[in-house]
């Protein structure tokens, strides 16, 4: 199957300027396409988080490859603020799109159901929606007193990326309960994943697994790449390696800092890619 | 019996959900105080109140993806959630975002996370923010978030309820637009709140002392809710409930 | 649990004039339940079938249990046109919404998100659209010159009614890859199910089994109920008893042979219960 | 070589499939005649042109529940669906209602599916409807299930491209909302066309003869391609295949 490929060629894929999108930290991240973005120099992405970045984002944006953001928010979780993400917002050196979690998916099942928006509740009298001129507020259209509602535009990401536990060679994709990449990759135009491991069993072929999977009509393309979410945990799988994160979120308080980091944790790549 | 600031927050909240009318708490990530009280409160109720914690899969009950929670919350399944503030204004309003003049902000936060939409569906959001200084309670919030009340006309079934800090409880009232001083946590003062509070709010004649944890929930928090807690929030509970073993030997 | 009853006590729950879903042919029909309420005389249902129905409603409108219903289509599928529907509407004795397929999985993920209406591209120069007065067209509400849309209102069934093939004493229910049924649980206020078997293991404790699965957070109501689709089949579990439904399909072209199949197939069930 | 008329429509649609721009033809339910045509085809591009039947597990990709094709076909990611008709105009609106005055019809039909949509957003959606009478196709429909054409604006990127029957083979053009004769079936006239046809068309100065079947086409629908389509329609194989067993024995 042609989509079968390394994780060097999905990262080819990605053109300067596309608008990607990538899960929170729970929903398998593919740090490994991250690293490849980063070494290929990858530039002015539009980045997406659904609805949430971490790790993944702080670095693609530390790295310079990307000019603009949007998302709910961007953390460390419990390693503390993103700090690169901090920096470039208040040097004004990236574009934010403020929102909300429930808009992000909101805006993903437009894409998904290919209708030009979504409705949804709340956001009224908040400064996210001031703050965003393509979000609009029409009074009740049903005229059944429903009050005024925000419509937010359908998103269509050129990229979805992830890392999934399992796919099959036909390139069909195990998410499990991890639900958010469904309307993700279906809203995409192409999904990249990396998966921790390539299965020769067709994942279609049996019901239990089957529930839990995205069939290849939505997959761009599929490499493996053991250890891919790493140093994020694959939850279910495999643990963050806290050590490293821990030192990425000291280190990456300056950009002196996250330069050395960012150093070593490629160089690790391409050594541990040598092997 | 004593208690730690943590314990004792746990308990005032564990009271505002020992309500009829709260069949289910749902929890956000990393939320271990808001947490303890909803397992807490899961087991004093025989199981009548569901807690949901959208953290790890021990108490998570959702299967359909990061939208499932917004949905049922939508769907009015939740009838209490927690929110934070960097800071939060007379008005409720909440800001997750930064301060300063947005977009130009000095400080950066992460953002606003699904506040702007579960602030409005949520019938009892509780604001739960230890830290009670006026850096966190301003006359008026930076940034709009989530606001704390909306115009007439626009649909909100929910908002916030509660507030609850290291110092106190305090209630809020929508159609006033103001918080009112509920109680004084033991060991501190109306003043002191009044001193560490950036706006104004309504203060009865007498201010109760918030009462202190009852000991049997005590026992609870530091055997068997704790040993729960510790499947979802392992460090808070080596943290917060370790004193009880030093007591104990 | 107290959730967990039996299939009489669920039917008892469906009172007159309660709007009702029910899944299509393959999607886990709960014909149990449609014994139970005909046995039970419930009257005037508002029944949506999700979104096509076949012998279950045929059957409850031929018992004179629907007063209304909406339907992309009703049909027997290979053994030919659904009779009771035909002759009922043909006579004007009960009403029906039009509907097409997609047009009700929106209506019903409005419901599921608690927003008023969903928009739907198509439908436009459709006399299905004439025929609702609840859906509404508008120009393009975002102004970007998208054309004129459809809006369709939001639809909350008080009760989704289908047959699983597993569910756990906590009411979790696995419904594989019937994701139909999980916008339309989610959209409903109570769900209530009948299963093939219930376990006591808990289906939320593994991913591969949760991630088929819908939480017992929207279950009303569970009771078991073996061969409980019969006469239609459990895809995947077992077939449809042909002969049964062929029987069907040619005495129910009349009133007489309806009522005539009918209290055989009611009696079966007692005599069945009584063993 | 012999073939029957069920094979010299399959024949007649996968010529149709066969199409650079057709990346991915969808079969709805109980369709095996298009769904034979969609195997063959696949097959025959070496796998480039996807076919999905929604109808059994065997060829149906789909994992996120009913409305995933139409999810799927609004994306765009479907080019060719099969939609039929109780009755179909010569602007090739459809009607899968009923017949009569709607609402009170003389015959009702199962319903609309989900042609009303369809119909809209898949760029080449073929009309199959064996049966080639004046019964079926009618100078206007008595109920229009979806239309053929759409006004200026309406958002409408799919819409009928051709009609196939038993008799015939015809194509639609939008801007003339006319259908054109291709070709008449082997054994079939013009006439014959004009005779069962209740509305006005464009008849080309020569209408040349539908193609025989390929006979290796033939017998791949009898042997490999034959083999999976049982799998999802079995009866119709043995029912429409079965003459190629007994030129065998």
């Amino acid at each position: 199957m042609n989509t079968y490929t390394s994780v060097d060629a999905l990262a080819a894929q990605v053109s300067d300027g596309a608008l990607v999108a990538m899960p929170a930290e729970q929903s398998y991240v593919s740090m490994a396409m991250v690293r490849a973005l980063i070494r290929r120099g990858v530039k002015d992405l539009h980045l997406l988080c659904v609805p949430i970045g971490s790790l993944a984002a702080d670095m693609l944006i530390g790295a310079g490859c990307v000019s603009t953001i949007e998302c709910a928010a961007v953390s460390l979780g419990e390693f503390g603020l993103a700090p690169r993400f901090g920096a470039a917002v208040e040097q004004g050196s990236i574009r934010i799109k403020e929102s909300t979690c429930p808009a992000i998916h909101a805006a993903l099942q437009a894409g998904e159901k290919g209708v030009p928006f979504m409705p949804l509740t709340g956001l009224i009298g908040s400064d996210i929606l001031a703050s965003r001129d393509d979000w609009k507020v029409v009074d009740d259209p049903l005229g059944e007193g429903n009050g005024p509602i925000a419509l937010l535009p359908a998103i269509r990401p050129d990229f979805a990326i992830f890392h999934a536990p399992l796919a099959d060679r036909d390139g069909n994709v195990w998410i499990s309960r991890r639900r958010e990449l469904v309307p993700l990759a279906h809203a995409s135009k192409s999904s990249l994943i990396t998966a921790e491991r390539v299965t020769d069993d067709n994942l279609g072929a049996s019901d239990t697994m089957a529930a839990g999977s995205i069939p290849n009509l939505y997959i761009g393309g599929l490499a493996e790449a053991r250890r891919g979410a790493r140093p994020l945990g694959l939850p279910g799988y495999y643990p963050a390696d806290a050590e490293t994160y821990r030192t990425y979120a000291r280190m990456a308080r300056t950009e002196e800092g996250f330069r050395a980091f960012m150093d070593e944790f490629l160089g690790d790549e391409l050594a541990a890619a040598a092997e | 019996m004593s208690y730690n600031t943590e314990e004792l927050m746990i308990a005032v909240i564990a009271r505002l959900l020992d309500d009829p009318e709260v069949r289910h708490v749902a929890v956000g990530a990393a939320s271990p105080i808001p947490g303890s009280a909803a397992l807490l409160t899961r087991h004093l109720t025989g199981g009548r109140l569901r807690a949901s914690i959208i953290h790890g899969l021990a108490n998570n009950p959702f299967t359909d993806g990061g939208r499932e929670v917004f949905d049922c919350a939508g769907q009015g399944r939740i009838d209490v959630f927690f929110l934070g503030g960097v800071q939060i204004d007379g008005e409720a309003n909440i800001n997750l975002v930064g301060t300063g003049d947005y977009p130009a902000v000095d400080k950066r936060f992460p953002g606003s996370f699904g506040s702007a939409y579960m602030y409005f569906v949520v019938p009892k959001v509780i604001l739960f923010r230890p830290e009670h200084t006026r850096r966190v309670f301003v006359p008026k919030v930076d940034f709009i978030s989530a606001p704390g009340t909306s115009e007439p006309g626009v649909y909100r079934p929910g908002g916030p309820k509660a507030l609850v800090t290291e110092l106190c409880l305090m209630s809020f009232d929508a159609a006033k637009k103001r918080f009112r001083l509920e109680s004084v946590h033991p060991g501190h003062t109306v003043e002191e709140v009044l001193d560490n509070t950036g706006f104004d709010f309504d203060i009865p004649e007498n201010v109760p002392m918030t009462p202190e944890p009852e000991p049997d929930r005590l026992d609870l928090l530091r055997t068997s809710i704790g040993a729960q807690i510790a499947e979802i929030y392992p460090d808070f509970v080596a943290r917060v409930f370790a004193p009880k073993t030093e007591d104990a030997a």
